[in-house]
């Protein structure tokens, strides 16, 4: 079999300690999003509709939700003889080896993984990010610019540049230099955390990398100032299109609540550029007599009997009589009681809620509400003994 | 464990669907939001850990092959046992066998190569959620030659009188079949024998010139057999009609009947379609209706099926009516008592209603 | 990067090898010890990194559906493309057109649907080992309309009297078409197309009533088209008679003629089968031999094909022959000159002999 | 979907230090055999001749070389969508976790795989015998006597006893007592590494193993005792039929000479039970014209010019004029110049020998040469300053 010409590896190592007790059982890219999806359906459905068969998911802290989720990988149509997605956690080698200590030493460490396809180039991919984005066209440019790496960048407003990492690029869009939250940024061109590399190229840095006891081991801060340092060409690729970190509980509510606008930035119905995701086989959802149903996405399996309006409901629950759901995200199979309000909050998957209680602060300033099965449990066991 | 090998004969299953059967078999009609006929008894099988399903077909096949694939979303995928979809195409000419013994009979390979014990033959039409595994438990106990599926309905309904009927005794032996209008035990097309019991069964039926399975070996040697019958008690409807259809899918907008249909641990299997979860616009307004996903509503629907990806325009009024896959229906329309299949376009402003006995069937493709 | 869909057109292939074709079509006939017909074409559009393939067929395809399963030899078992295998199943009543434009018609959604900008057409009788990304880049280099891939022949055989040839022009430009006797520029029935282009001449070829694509669309208007010729320089054999079959097979016991056909880099997928490591007896002589695995050979083996599982009893002599799939010959046969179909079982003692023109054919599953 | 009746976990753990430096790359389940087969090969083909679709390897060196061997499973039909196989390296987990430090640990760590299953039995199996068996047999056994957990044991030499775990029973097949290599054996019945245990048993103990600072953490010296200890109902299954622990290249190489008998102990060509494994996509054997090929075990992708006596040879072997094979093993993609005379030899992967090379003893009693690819590089560096 030929080699591949392009393989995938996509950052999901990282607990994401921002997103709270969201990430305490799951990687961040296995977080719920969309009524339907996770993080990583994202980037994994971009590799399959951008043509890119050979996917490897570096991943570290609790691997199983990930691993049982991807499975052989056929939601994606990765579920390939040859390449496909291979979840890679940190092994032990005969001569060492241990847990990834930052994102190029988890490349590092899998250099022989790599090495099995003889890929020309390797593209980095981090599993944090809500798009719809074509690695072809990245991948096209990266090559018609002869670059050793290409960064893909996005125009942020200028008064937040100072959060993102910022390209400083000169008239031909070849990268100059590279500003980590700068607190005066010459330009509001920010990374996203997508990188082109020739494999050759990457794989020497890396190894040199390695060796650098100094190195805090990281694209970001080692490798791609190391590549400036030795006048490599660097190019950055201009990114159009809805692109969101969905990094705190606030960016990752109001991801979801960009979904209910009338044209959302982000289509999800658009057949040409599918999100593919697995699918939890239930039967369609039930809107009873007397239910509202507005501004709301809903999925497969739900019954409602109650109000929702500007919220987003995944499968598999039951909004019973009497609730009234708004603004807020209710991820799969929790289980409401009747009469249940919820303002301005995320629910995470199972949680149980009981009859008649009253979640989240509808003031439109206030922060939104987390509500978890163990926040549940607190509730509960509040209400009990007062 | 003994294993079971599923035969699916669709071979008696006649198009009879009207405008819904004219570009594919009965198997193959959109049904309950999302599924397709075949779906309910090919998840059946793969929830009763069947790993061996041989399909017969004949006609219109196409659509029915494009939809299963290679069995993939049953996990029937597999290089041993799986999914054997097997339209005619026999070039024997020594080959005497005639009506459904024709599949049979150039089958018999699945039969002998199939890791099983037991043979579990079934049509379309019936839809049910069952467990085989119970089935073949009580055929074992009750010692039987064959085991047949019925349903004792509450109401005799038009479609009933296609089927089959059964005198049974108090032992759940089966004494008598025939097409008595007025009774209410209803055979399922669903029997289980035995592997080497059937094989003979078939080289019996071609020795002596027969073209029915079911009628020749079964039902005229009844009374030498012993037929155990196994009642069946979930939701049941047989869809052979466009009435039967229509009734039928209304009746899944029951919640009980609904569960009874849709299990957590038993659920009925379909190809997957990746749509985005459906979205209710601000103004509409969805009462007692059935949403699969990718819709985008923003009119107003009640006592309907939505199939997946259908769009309803502002100011649209749909009730009592069945919209299959990727329907668009523009503004300010008006439908009731309306089936339509795929793939339709209703422009801006139309009106159709049909009769609730008699919905409005409008084939697919259409622009109206 | 451009892509390529192919479509592997068996319309106009008929079951010209006797015996091998009584059940089967062409396209599934075993060759090379291991492989059929349609393993080497498919294999080069694997090999060229074609992911959506669809299959026109007819008649006699079922061994070739069994054999294909979804494609999964060739990683072709995909939800977006993959293998498409479209036997007849059309039930337009408006439909008007006629012979292999049947086919292009019926499916004309897989051309649209397709992620491809070029399409690939072919057969299955033309055995090569091709990279069809260099025919496209040929094709664009070309700024042609169609390519077509042909192979300049030492010698003329039976066999190319059926094929078309091509007068070619100093710029490779095809300036004719024909089928006369003694031109070595033998067409390969492969051609490449824009897939816009491939439309239009489709619903041309339907408005005109035309029934053979290739001799419509392609040879009566190659005075309007720019015509490229891609030059095939490996190794090729045409397979469309007995004879050809044989002699071509016996061609792939020259090291250098095997090594153009099986390459590590561009290798000849085919359905798996688990058969162990083959077996060589203590008393075992062969030579000149083509072996694949799960044979156990207690002979004398020479100059000769054995496919897999074939077993050769103590004594037995086997000369210039080819022994298909699970053939079991007993002690003290002996075989010369001779094609055997897969599972026959020739007893102890027996003597076959065909002549090196006209070898002799033993039909499957015969008992000698 | 249903829960699964039986899952299977197959140890892959072990480097084989035994195996020399046939297992310095690999993992020892991966370790070829046969002409065709890796050792893995045959419990993994057992498992899907059995009926059984569910099996997690757990494996913690060098996991490469496995994981790209079993892939998606497909070779095994393995590649479920609910289940099929899963290679478990350790992994990091929100409380620590870690190594897999003997046997019942590396179950233990996996507890929360298997409990997505909901099984009702686990099968444990140890990757490193050759044997065909029906699991389902001692499955219906295990669950027909009502154990605990029933040990598949098979009847060795008494004089060889005291090399195994034997296992004592009364009269109705219950063991009374595990002997761990018994200098006075009381019985002849050898564990074979194959157990099923009800799991809500297994798990039980398991955990409070874990908990136990002074245990190896190992099924037999550990887990059996303690059940033992218990008075749990442990049972003896008697496998009859061909088994052959391959631990040392001694007995590798003497399994592989076990297939040249006329009628092997172990047949490879039974339908019935076919041995699955993975298609390197060869063309058919070629045996030139001159070539002496007797009592010889070929795989596709080879060429015979030279002579093959009383030897096994994987794929992609050129044997080439002049060369002598004899009672030997020669794996994959040797690549072997002319005159070269082998007897007595084992010739690991990708190994390359020189022109009128002589390698191994011919004496019975001489023993087994093993050839890697850095014994070449040292004799040829020999042969060149001499």
């Amino acid at each position: 079999m030929k080699n591949k010409e392009c393989v995938a590896m996509l950052l999901a190592g990282g607990q994401g300690t921002r997103l709270k007790s969201l990430t305490r059982q799951i990687a961040k890219p296995a977080v719920y999003f969309g009524g339907k999806y996770r993080i990583i359906d994202f980037p994994l459905s971009n590799c399959t509709n951008s043509g890119i068969d050979t996917v490897g998911v570096l991943t570290q802290f609790e691997p199983l939700v990930l691993n049982d989720y991807i499975g052989i990988g056929s939601s994606w149509d990765l579920d390939r003889e040859y390449g496909g997605v291979s979840v890679l956690p940190p092994y032990v080698q005969y001569e060492g080896g241990g847990w990834y200590s930052g994102t190029a030493n988890a490349i590092y460490q899998n250099i022989k993984f790599l090495n099995q396809f003889e890929p020309e180039h390797v593209l980095i991919l981090s599993g944090d990010h809500i798009y719809k984005m074509d690695y072809g066209a990245i991948f096209d440019y990266h090559k018609g610019s002869g670059a050793d790496a290409t960064i893909s960048v996005i125009e942020v407003p200028w008064q937040e540049a100072d959060r993102f990492g910022i390209m400083n690029t000169d008239g031909n869009g070849r990268i100059t230099e590279f500003d980590e939250k700068p607190k005066e940024p010459k330009s509001n061109l920010a990374s996203m955390g997508v990188y082109v590399f020739k494999w050759d190229v990457l794989k020497k840095y890396l190894i040199e990398d390695a060796r650098n006891e100094n190195s805090s081991h990281d694209f970001g801060k080692d490798i791609i100032p190391a590549l400036l340092y030795d006048y490599k060409k660097l190019m950055a690729y201009t990114f159009e299109g809805y692109w969101k970190d969905v990094g705190t509980i606030e960016s990752l509510w109001e991801a979801n609540m960009d979904l209910l606008e009338k044209d959302p930035a982000l289509n999800l119905n658009d057949y040409s550029w599918q999100i593919l995701s697995k699918n939890p086989n239930q039967p369609p959802q039930y809107i009873a007599p007397g239910a509202t149903v507005q501004n709301a996405q809903i999925n497969e399996g739900c019954r409602i009997y109650g109000t929702v309006n500007r919220s987003v409901i995944f499968y598999g629950v039951h909004v019973k009589q009497g609730c009234y759901i708004k603004d807020s995200v209710i991820m799969p199979n929790v289980q409401m009681g009747k009469n249940v309000a919820i303002h301005r909050a995320i629910v995470t998957e199972g949680s149980v809620i009981e009859d008649g209680a009253v979640i989240g602060d509808p003031s439109p300033s206030a922060e939104i509400t987390l509500v978890t099965h163990e926040s549940c449990a607190l509730a509960a066991n509040y209400a009990a003994n007062s | 464990m003994d294993r079971i090998a599923g035969i699916i004969n669709l071979d008696h299953e006649h198009d009879v669907l009207e405008e819904l059967t004219y570009f594919r078999c009965g198997a193959a009609v959109p049904f309950a939001g999302r599924y397709r006929m075949i779906d309910f008894i090919l998840s059946n099988m793969t929830n009763s850990r069947i790993v061996s399903v041989a399909l017969f077909t004949r006609r219109k096949y196409r659509s029915l092959m494009d939809h299963l694939e290679q069995g993939k979303a049953w996990d029937l995928d597999r290089t041993r046992g799986g999914l054997f979809i097997l339209p005619p195409d026999w070039n024997d000419p020594t080959d005497i066998s005639r009506g459904d013994l024709q599949h049979f009979h150039n089958n018999l390979d699945f039969v002998h190569r199939a890791l099983a014990d037991y043979i579990l033959v079934t049509g379309s039409q019936n839809i049910c959620n069952i467990d085989f595994q119970e089935v073949l438990a009580e055929h074992k106990e009750a010692k039987a030659d064959v085991t047949v599926v019925y349903k004792k309905v509450d109401k005799l309904y038009p479609e009933h009188q296609l089927s089959h009927k059964l005198t049974i005794d108090d032992q759940q032996r089966v004494s008598a079949i025939h097409n008595e209008r007025s009774e209410k035990n209803v055979y399922m097309d669903i029997f289980l024998v035995k592997k080497e019991l059937i094989c003979d069964m078939i080289e019996d039926c071609i020795a002596h010139g027969n073209a029915h399975f079911f009628l020749d070996a079964i039902k005229a040697k009844h009374s030498s057999l012993h037929i155990h019958a196994y009642e069946y008690k979930g939701m049941h409807a047989l869809v052979n009609s466009i009435e039967s259809y229509y009734r039928n899918s209304a009746k899944l907008l029951d919640a009980d009947v609904h569960d009874q249909l849709f299990k957590q641990d038993a659920p009925i299997l379909t190809k997957v379609k990746n749509e985005a979860p459906s979205k209710y616009l601000p103004d509409s307004h969805v009462s007692n209706t059935l949403v699969a996903n990718g819709c985008i509503i923003d009119g107003h629907v009640e006592n309907s099926i939505l199939f997946r990806g259908v769009r309803i325009g502002e100011g649209a009024v749909i009730k009592d009516s069945i919209i299959m896959q990727r329907c668009d229906i523009a503004r300010n329309t008006h439908l009731e008592n309306v089936i339509l299949d795929k793939d339709c376009r209703i422009s801006e402003g139309q009106t159709l209603v049909g009769a609730t006995q008699k919905p409005y069937v409008v084939p697919k493709r259409k622009i109206i």
